[in-house]
């Protein structure tokens, strides 16, 4: 049987349309294809607003930039893999402008940087404050350009087909006509995206709901860092809308009830007027929410019906540079909270935002099963560690995107076409999707109720701050979900575009993936970057210098291993800011 | 293996009335805008008619005002009148949106083009007046 | 073609914008009406049948039909459904057009040669 | 304030019928709820199997267009106080074909957006070592605003034109080739001039106007559609004046 195509990718984000890019120029005659759940300008990516970081000033240095992604990630990245990401990313960077990626200038023309938490040097490139959206439309506009880059729009994949070893396509369901077919490849590139959705409060669209974790998970690919959960100091209470991290990098402070700039308090430096870079509110994200959370304790936080937030103050900058530098900012503020960052202070409250763990994967991309890549944020390489840098993660998306792609490209040339098992593989899932879904009548958990009880235990165990007991009992509750969610009531039997067994299946997915990000934390009893447990305050670099590997055992239960990380040149210190 | 979507399985495809600028208070102030083009033309006829009366001689142009000076004429001429503002309002409005004029570099802001465009039209239509008018 | 119907359409835009208002208020009730002295005959001739005149007349009947052309023909088109017939209703608003045109030149010749005669 | 609102939606389930019907739903009215907080309501507690596209709820994604109250609107920025008491009807945006209740089929759009060049067209030369292109913040104004477009199709559903003639390009695909046009990196204005003089692509607009006024991150099509037929219409001027002259 031939493959309907050599490389398929899951995914029209930033990583999977790189990917499909850079098979594209590297092999002209190599069928690739990108399936995704949404028009591929609909993906994710097209939200992120600050930057991208890339060392390319002249007063900057690959040495730096690595040596603060190291620091940001609580030493448990692998340097081999940051060494080779500050190498590609002002390369990637710069492709991106070439292909009319809209950054932001210099007024004699050179490409902006501006300044971004944790990074020691201005490097973060921006496009205003849509970065996100213009690299994604760029992407997605020269992706067009490559007519051989067939897509799958509005297609869902619910199965990877695994068969002798190695991954030979996979099963999709078309939603327009609710048809179910196999795609087989040779080699699949997995460029899924995050999965905030599994919490309540997130910056991530709703279809964030971490499917390429959980595809890969079930395919028996273990899940990296898993506990490392980033929540970002500054949403919009009730939408979870972000305020960019580039507000405060332009000069923004966070005032507590008391108007004071309580982060002095939590040793991140002095305040001073003008931000200064790696202290204060320019400090990593982990900190500041963290920070948060004691002010809150302290009853200096302010009470709103969508919980307690502290007031981002943008006042003092004036109304030319917002409108310069953060003009997204302001329309989100006044179309969103209808108020006006010029005049007013905007409420702000940590909100999960991004997720540094993600399948399993080596430097260029390769997962342990044969002809199984992944990149992007469904991917842990690891360039992230316990804390993500902001502005690291899409230039991520571009190297390691283009890697996996260049890398599927050479596995694909020397791989088997599909077997004959997969046709039946093919039916089996078909048959779940229909008759043990679609067509089900007697269901009984409705899929709302089921997605808010785990959303809320995943907040209530494992949120900034997590105990043994609180894991434990969010890992009793993810379970009963679990099995309750064996009888999810479907009352929509139609095909064209059911949205409500779309619904169901992202739910199954998020649950996969909440188990998983539970098991690890709880098996890691230290604090580190994001992974905060009181009953285990330090750092305990003897244990758990190690990355955390969750495994499907045969039971189907997740189960936990440890890997060592890769140390080059930067041995474990410790993490200093404002001084 | 995957089977054929359903025969009954058709988008939608709502029927466009020949009304359908009656469905927006917007399209069917756009069609008014559309119509203006034949009082355009009308103005040129009425035109072309009185030049035409002058030529021919004193009891022609006679006639003609007498018939210029009826009712029905007269209304038609108001009407008309009405149309030409509409259609200069609307085109010196949307002038600025297809022109865009540069000096040294920076773009000329759509406002001033829109000014510029009205005041013209002061000029010319002044200039008339006063060729016309003065003796 | 399209490109150049497109350009006459704008330049009949902008003139007819520009001059037919006042050209209507002032001969089509002004003057009609007694809302001012009427001119008399002789003096219009002399204005109107001057060559200049005549010529810049010219150019806005010309180019006011040509405007009338192109709006028409789309109002036909998508305002009364009518893209199905497009080629005989552009034929058709086309010839108007232009006879239009080759009247306006015999009539305002008639002017300057009655003038000047 | 009353404390719900009644929401009028359409509903078209194709293999139970042959056209759309309506079906009201009462949702709490509440100051920060948004149309597709109401929708999103809906689905969870009253009729799970309302089909509707969204995904980012911050106006960015482009997915969450429909019908409210007759005009093309972002749900997710369009706030249910402002129609109170109500009712407010949703319904699929006009001009496209309905796949299932709101969800309306936009293959048309994408078929067309390859047909424009939305890429950067350059003769060979430059490589990525060379360093980037240089363009200063004024060569950047002058495309910014068409780069802004969220493929939302708000414009294509406000456009008459486009519902009378599906084969006309339409608003967002021609202001993305201009977007490229005004590009100072970018060389292909004539490839795409060839591909849009045709009578279907910049020339069946008629400047209604509506698209600018539907849409929702101020691109303003219909004036990159008006400026690019100007220039369309001076260059073929030129080579008709200047038959082999440069174009
Ligand atoms: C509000 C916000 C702001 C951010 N700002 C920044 C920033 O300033 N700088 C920065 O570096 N990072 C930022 N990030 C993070 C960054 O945007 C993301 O990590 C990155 O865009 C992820 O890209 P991706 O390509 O991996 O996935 P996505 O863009 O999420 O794409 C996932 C793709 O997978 C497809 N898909 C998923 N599941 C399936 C399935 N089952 N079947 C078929 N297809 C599927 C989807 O359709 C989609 O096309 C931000 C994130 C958020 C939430
Ligand atoms: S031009 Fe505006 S309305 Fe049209 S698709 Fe783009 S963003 Fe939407
Ligand atoms: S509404 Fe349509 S007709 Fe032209 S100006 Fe806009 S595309
Ligand atoms: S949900 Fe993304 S634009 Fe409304």
């Amino acid at each position: 049987m031939r493959a309907d195509h050599d490389i398929l990718v899951i995914g029209g984000g930033a990583a999977g349309l790189r990917a499909a890019i850079a098979i594209a120029e590297l092999d002209p005659s190599l069928r690739v294809a990108v399936v995704s759940k949404v028009y591929p300008m609909r993906s994710h990516t097209v939200s992120a607003e600050g930057g991208a970081a890339g060392a390319f000033a002249s007063d900057d240095s690959l040495e730096e930039h690595a040596y603060d992604t190291v620091s940001g990630s609580d030493w448990l990245c692998d340097q081999d893999a940051v060494e080779a990401f500050v190498v590609e990313a002002p390369r990637e960077l710069l492709q991106l402008e070439h292909w009319g990626c809209p950054w932001s200038r210099q007024p004699d023309g050179h490409i902006a940087v501006r300044a971004f938490g944790g990074m020691k040097k201005k490097r973060t490139w921006f496009a205003a404050d849509k970065t996100g959206f213009h690299m994604l439309h760029t992407l997605f506009q020269t992706s067009l350009k490559y007519s051989e880059v067939a897509r799958y729009d509005e297609w869902f994949v619910t199965q990877l087909l695994v068969d002798d070893g190695r991954v030979q396509g996979v099963v999709a369901l078309e939603l327009a006509t609710g048809r179910i077919a196999p795609i087989t490849a040779k080699a699949v590139i997995l460029a899924g995206g995050g999965c905030g959705r599994v919490f309540p409060f997130t910056t991530n669209a709703n279809i964030n709901t971490g499917d390429g974790m959980a595809l890969a998970w079930r395919a028996g690919v273990p899940l990296k860092d898993m506990e490392f959960v980033q929540y970002h100091p500054t949403g919009l209470p009730f939408t979870g809308i972000l305020i960019t991290e580039a507000a405060r990098a332009e000069g923004g402070w966070l005032l507590n009830k008391d108007g004071y700039r309580y982060l002095q308090d939590y040793d991140l430096g002095k305040p001073t007027p003008e931000p200064e870079l790696r202290s204060m509110e320019l400090g990593p994200r982990d900190r500041l929410s963290q920070a948060f959370v004691h002010e809150e304790e302290k009853g200096r936080t302010i009470g709103t019906p969508y919980g307690p937030v502290v007031h981002l103050d943008l006042r003092h900058l004036g109304a030319k540079l917002i409108d310069d530098k953060l003009p997204f900012v302001r329309e989100l503020c006044l179309k969103y909270e209808n108020l006006d960052p010029v005049r007013e202070l905007v409420p702000v409250r940590p909100v999960v935002h991004y997720m540094m763990g993600g399948v399993h994967t080596d430097i260029d991309g390769a997962t342990p099963l044969a002809g199984l890549y992944a990149a992007g944020e469904v991917a842990c390489v690891s360039i992230n560690g316990a804390n993500r840098l902001g502005s690291n993660s899409l230039p991520e998306c571009l190297v390691f995107g283009a890697r996996a792609g260049r890398a599927a490209a050479l596995y694909a040339a020397g791989a088997a076409d599909p077997g004959p098992s997969v046709a039946a593989l093919a039916r089996d899932e078909e048959r779940r999707l229909t008759s043990g879904l679609r067509d089900r009548t007697d269901g009984r958990e409705s899929i709302a109720g089921l997605r808010t009880g785990m959303q809320q235990a995943m907040e209530d165990s494992a949120g900034i701050f997590r105990t043994e007991e609180s894991l434990l009992g969010g890992a009793a509750r993810l379970r009963e979900l679990q099995e309750r969610s064996e009888s999810m009531a479907v009352d929509d039997h139609s095909r064209a575009f059911n949205t409500q067994v779309l619904a169901a299946l992202e739910l199954s997915n998020m649950l996969d993936v909440a188990e998983a990000i539970i098991a690890a934390a709880l098996r890691r009893e230290e604090s580190r970057g994001a992974h905060q447990r009181l009953d285990f305050p330090a750092r305990d670099d003897e244990s758990y210098l190690a990355h955390s590997l969750v495994h499907r055992d045969e039971t189907g239960a997740h189960k936990v291993e440890y890997l060592p990380v890769t140390v080059t040149r930067w041995p474990p210190g410790e993490r200093v800011y404002g001084r | 293996m995957s089977e054929p979507a359903q025969q009954t399985q058709r988008p939608y495809r709502p029927e466009i009335s020949r009304l359908w600028w009656l469905r927006r208070r917007s399209y069917v102030f756009f069609v008014l805008r559309e119509l203006s083009s034949i009082f355009v033309a009308w103005s040129v006829v009425f035109l072309l008619l009185l030049v035409r009366a002058l030529a021919q001689g004193e009891a022609q142009f006679r006639a003609f005002l007498d018939w210029a000076a009826g009712p029905w004429v007269v209304a038609l001429d108001v009407l008309t009148l009405a149309f030409l503002v509409l259609h200069a309002v609307t085109w010196f409005n949307l002038t600025p949106a297809a022109t865009v004029v540069k000096l040294r570099g920076r773009r000329v802001p759509p406002r001033a083009i829109a000014g510029g465009a009205y005041a013209a039209w002061v000029a010319v239509t002044a200039l008339v007046v006063v060729l016309v008018v003065t003796r | 073609m399209e490109p150049v119907l497109w350009l006459l359409f704008s330049a009949g835009g902008v003139v007819s914008a520009l001059f037919l208002p006042v050209l209507v208020f002032l001969f089509a009730l002004a003057v009609p009406l007694g809302w001012i002295e009427e001119p008399g005959r002789d003096r219009l001739l002399g204005l109107l049948g001057h060559p200049l005149t005549a010529l810049v007349l010219l150019g806005i009947c010309v180019l006011s039909l040509l405007h009338w052309a192109q709006r028409f023909r789309y109002t036909l088109f998508d305002g009364l459904r009518l893209k199905a017939h497009e080629r005989p209703i552009n034929v058709g608003v086309y010839a108007l057009a232009l006879l239009g045109s080759a009247a306006a030149a015999v009539v305002l010749w008639q002017a300057v040669a009655a003038r000047s005669g | 304030m009353a404390d719900t609102i009644t929401l009028e939606v359409a509903r078209y389930r194709p293999d139970r019928e042959t056209e759309p019907t309506v079906e009201a739903f009462e949702v709490p009215l509440r100051r920060d709820w948004a149309v597709l907080d109401g929708l999103n309501h809906v689905k969870d507690n009253l009729d799970g199997s309302l089909s509707y596209r969204w995904s980012c709820r911050m106006g960015i994604c482009g997915s969450c267009g429909m019908t409210v109250n007759g005009e093309p609107r972002l749900t997710c920025a369009t706030f249910l106080v402002d129609y109170a008491p109500g009712p407010v009807r949703v319904e699929p945006l006009a001009n496209f074909p309905v796949i299932r209740d709101l969800v309306v089929d936009i293959g048309d759009f994408m078929r067309k957006l390859p047909e424009v060049s939305p890429w950067i067209v350059r003769g060979e030369g430059t490589s990525v070592e060379e360093g980037e292109y240089l363009q200063t913040p004024e060569q950047l104004a002058d495309y910014s605003q068409f780069s802004m477009c969220i493929n939302c199709m708000l414009c294509y559903s406000a456009c008459p034109v486009y519902g009378l003639d599906p084969e006309f390009v339409g608003p967002a695909a021609i202001a993305l080739a201009q977007r490229y046009n005004l590009d100072s990196r970018d060389e292909g204005a004539d490839v795409r001039m060839d591909l849009l003089i045709h009578p279907e692509g910049i020339w069946g607009c008629t400047f209604v106007g509506e698209c600018t006024r539907a849409c929702p991150k101020g691109v303003d099509p219909a004036g990159a559609i008006q400026r690019y037929k100007l220039t369309a219409a001076l260059q073929s001027l030129k080579s008709f004046v200047l038959p082999r002259g440069p174009r």
